[in-house]
């Protein structure tokens, strides 16, 4: 069996063979992966380089601590990558990014309008959580396209307050 | 000596009060909020009360409640922690009036320096220097008058209390309207008081604080110096004793401030004086403190007096320890405070339940804390969920130990601060010793930046997880919750 | 420096070695056997080889696998921790010849003091004094001889090794021949040489011992003593430092005839000189360990001395990082050895699988441990798996934190000597340091005696958990492994 | 339901009540009873004591241990006690003791004979195991009546050595 990985924008292509060897990207290497029985870690020596790791699966997605660096991944077999392909859906992200409220809280203040043109890292949203005034910034520069909140409100972790275009 | 004391905290503040009264053999009663049922402070105690509902106001800032079980419970003593009711003199005069101790200093105390306009006028009248601005409580107008004349940068502060809530930087007098107003808020919903003044912004500065140690026969020691300058949005990060920028003879000039200001207002048991030191070794007192330091460990790792017994000691009557001339510090500490913020977003705070936790042990290392595999990290409470603490023969001894720390401590469930501070710990600026308290945020920077190797890893792993349920065709349920990432996997094999 | 070490051992020891190169920078590469695989030491390594099965003899001692997968991963150093072979000079010579550094005394040192007949005559020359009695390797008939003349009891010793193995007292004649047979067979089995000696068995003497260090340039230091008297078949069970039996004078006498011993050798690396100290404060130099030991935390934590950094930075050439002035003790500190022993059960090994664990953690608690949930307890190595080691500013302060850590300590799946060190830190004898060789086997006793509050709580939650079963009807399966006590109960209400 | 819970020769007797109330030996007490989710840990406040437990199940019977010490604790509800007691069984031990093998291992040494009194604390079997010789002594005096290895044996864990009478 042949699984596509995708880590961010990186696509591996990785193929379990017989005697502990595994093709990554075309390379075989020698593996001896493991779950520690009781915890969640599971240990990995790859041509006895030695690694470890926890996981946590989330649907389709696990996401893979490694010495405390966080990945999070998808794995595909050859099957759902063939439906996807026919539907000819590309993954990632459309020119939408869509602010969420990352915790819940009460907007403190909108420094934007509606039609602002913004730069990368401007502050979109004051909100209030913990004692603390916290500044939801926008990751890139574009266009505010809908503010769904205004100051005062309560929201909800994952509502969605600013779409930006 | 106290036979019970209550602890009228949580998480580990009160776990670390918990440890020192069990090794004195003292009983002990936790209060716990419905939010904290099942925290390890509450397990962790003799006797646990529930005194409300989730929210702080409804639990731990109830005064009522906390004497109310107090008394139902016939302790001698209560120790307040930090945060919450410490520095509260209302809690302090109303413990003191259902004859219990308060392992803090005198209510008076409390309030005198807890006003931070009062607490420089003091500092002045012993001759520390404080400083400059206006160190009045003024209104607005006067306030942007007063910005004016010592000019810009300059720092809004709330008049009644600290740990950086109401305080604000301002660069430049438009940016005025905003930071007051910001400040006035939340100084009111921190304190419950909106006043604020103003005082000089100084630049290039570090944040030096002298712990000090003061007894009911009027004995008052200090214990060195702490190094707080590495902080964002005036929340410290990580904490060293001593200081790169503290000699033998600065450390006897700021201690002896220190114990004098102390002395001046009659202050007993543990506290703290925050200085200010610039580029040319001025230093410049800033506040006091009036309770246990988050910080305290650094200062007993490098001179070896544990100050939360050296605080029931005091409070039940006895005379201190040790004098000044047997306070010799040994080595460096470093302090990482493990906060569940995500440094890669702005350092929003993070919440969930704690899936799985590896502490980091051995050689040198303290850990204190409140975490638990099953914990819900929640909104109600500070994100400070752990801080890690080293010990080294010496300053790069100490880093290279914190690295291998953070490189132990797993916590999955949360984002944490660990990445920022394994980032710190590398960075050439702190281990060459060079920062002042705008380090963090202007001039630091955290990007993600996983190795390729490891992600090579973490996609093997992908696969071998996905491989192995299409194999064993498994039916594994999704991990939500705790017990979810514990998978029965025997470990894959061809 | 180094650039990359490989660890030829196992469990905490190996763990410690693995934290101290990760501090260094130094890449890390780990062995195992077949029953090691999921061992922490693997996972905590940067590369990690198979080297056979679990029997020892089939992987830890393979001398030939070792040196193989050293040059292999092409180390520059082999650190080979203590036990297994650490005092093996075929091994130290081994690996010398694969060009590559050994982390430990040059073979002819391990072998010159190896042999416990002629360590005791190179003492004999320097002056220092011995333990009365026949330092000959003889025959048994010449043994039971000299045993009528220097009078009973006496000690029969293994002349390869130490660590209790092959080491028998014999109180009166009639005892002799069968203590000889098992000493015979026991050093035959542990050692591979059969031959024995014989001492004098002093009665109400204490266990002390000199830790030392020596570099190539000629240097060598001690860093004071450990007390180590509290042993069961001549096993350590608790050791401490500094020993109350001795003062400062008596520390640099002990500390001056150790570095003479050392330098008479022409030892290099880390060494402990071991000594029988009289009620009259006499002392006898016994034997040497030329290795790291077991209980090196406890002279570290009242030294500030990292022992195996030390020992690294040796290896690569580098001088001694003090001076013997620079040695200054701080406090005190005390290690229980916490072995998978029933220590209610005439301390037989216990086997089993790790299915919870709670480790102790918090001010002067240092824990040294290959522990992990899920792991299998063997009889294949040492029942040693951790050692928890605490540091107070005394005596006194040291035993209830260790009381306190021990509180703290929550192994389940297999029985430990945790019991047994709970009772020790409340016997007023070793409270008042009241205590020699013998007091463990003679003096000390420990029985069951659950306290009726805690048996009635016991009773509790088994009426609860089987009543939660009865109204949930859910399917718990027993608990065999270590999910097993993972259960999904919610907690019950009414 | 009313539970007879046995912890060596001791029996409660305890009935969960409604409201969080539990009835030991006839006394009520206010319980809060928690299991730490994710861990091995029980919480029980008992009337505001707080205890912590860790537990292990096996067949009927559960390890319960509370700050270290262990209670191997049995319970009977109503229907198996009234079952058991029709049986007119009698738990707990016979006259006979059994020395069954703590642990692989080989025998060494059995410094007694068949037909032997013994006191309490004699030596009957010397197992080597870990390297070491390991004294197996008798909890009581007692006949010996069976000798079932001899020296130079391997024994497994829980093989029958001797049994005393």
């Amino acid at each position: 069996m042949n699984y596509t990985v995708l880590i961010g924008e990186r696509t591996y292509e990785i193929r379990p063979d017989a005697n502990q060897t595994v093709e990554i990207n075309g390379e075989p290497h020698r593996v001896d992966f493991r779950n520690i029985e009781g915890s969640g870690f599971y240990s990995a020596l790859i041509d006895n380089r030695s690694w470890q790791a926890l996981v946590e699966r989330d649907g389709d997605e696990y996401r893979i601590s490694i010495d405390g660096e966080l990945y999070v991944v998808t794995v595909q077999d050859e099957r759902t990558r063939k439906i996807q392909k026919a539907l000819n859906k590309t993954p990632a992200a459309s020119g939408e990014f869509i602010l969420k409220a990352p915790m819940p809280g009460l907007v403190r203040q909108i420094p934007i309008q509606v039609g602002q043109t913004i730069p990368q890292g401007q502050g979109l949203i004051i909100l209030e959580a913990m004692k603390m005034e916290n500044e939801l910034r926008s990751p890139r520069a574009g266009v505010v396209q809908e503010i769904r909140v205004k100051p005062g409100d309560a929201v909800e972790l994952g509502q969605t307050l600013v779409i930006i275009h | 000596m106290f036979k019970k004391i209550l602890v009228a905290n949580r998480g580990e503040i009160a776990v670390r009060i918990l440890r020192a009264c069990r090794e004195l053999g003292v009983e002990t009663v936790a209060v716990y909020s419905d939010a904290d049922r099942n925290a390890l402070h509450v397990r962790y105690a003799d006797e646990a009360y529930n005194i409300g509902s989730a929210p702080a106001r409804e639990s731990y800032l109830r005064i009522d409640r906390i004497v109310e079980i107090a008394l139902r419970a016939k302790v001698d003593a209560i120790h307040p922690g930090y945060g919450f009711l410490a520095e509260n003199p209302q809690f302090a005069r109303a413990v003191m009036a259902a004859d219990i101790a308060f392992i803090g200093p005198p209510a008076r105390a409390i309030q005198a320096m807890g006003n931070k306009v009062q607490a420089r006028k003091l500092a002045q009248r012993v001759g520390a220097p404080v400083v400059p601005g206006v160190y009045e409580t003024l209104s607005d107008e006067a306030i942007v008058q007063a910005a004016n004349e010592i000019g810009y940068p300059v720092m809004i502060k709330a008049a009644a209390g600290g740990g950086g809530k109401g305080m604000r930087r301002v660069d430049e007098p438009g940016e005025m309207a905003s930071a007051l107003a910001r400040a006035h808020s939340e100084a009111a919903s921190a304190f419950g008081d909106d006043a604020v003044y103003i005082e000089k912004a100084l630049t290039g500065v570090r944040h030096v604080e002298i712990q000090i140690l003061a007894d009911t026969k009027g004995n008052v020691i200090h214990l060195g110096e702490r190094e707080c300058s590495l902080q964002r949005r005036h929340q410290k990060l990580v904490e060293e004793a001593p200081s790169v920028a503290v000699d033998e003879k600065m450390r006897m000039a700021m201690g002896s401030a220190a114990v004098k200001i102390a002395q001046a207002a009659e202050y007993v048991n543990a506290g703290t004086l925050e200085f200010l030191v610039d580029k040319d070794s001025n230093f410049y007192f800033l506040e006091m403190n009036t309770r246990l330091q988050v910080e305290h460990p650094v200062t007993e790792l490098v001179t070896g007096v544990d100050i939360v017994k050296e605080q029931i000691r005091i409070a039940s009557g006895r005379a201190l320890s040790l004098r000044q001339e047997n306070v010799v510090l040994r080595g460096w500490a470093i302090e990482c405070r493990i906060t569940a913020e995500d440094p890669y977003n702005n350092f929003l705070p993070s919440v969930g339940k704690i899936t799985n936790l590896q502490e980091p042990t051995g050689p040198g290392v303290r850990l204190e804390t409140g975490l638990y595999e099953g914990m819900e990290v929640s909104l109600f409470y500070d994100p400070l969920i752990a801080k890690l603490c080293v010990w080294g023969e010496t300053r790069a001894a100490a880093i290279v130990r914190m690295r291998r720390a953070l490189s132990e401590f797993q916590i999955m469930g949360v984002s944490t601060a660990i990445p920022f501070h394994q980032k710190m710990m590398e960075s050439t600026n702190f281990m060459g010793g060079h920062f002042d308290t705008r380090f963090v945020e202007e001039k630091f920077e955290i990007r993600h930046g996983g190795s390729p190797e490891k992600e090579r890893v973490a996609a093997l792993i992908g696969a071998l997880l996905t491989h192995e349920r299409r194999q064993t065709a498994l039916n594994i349920p999704p991990t939500h919750g705790a017990n979810g990432s514990r998978w029965r996997n025997r470990g894959w094999k061809s």
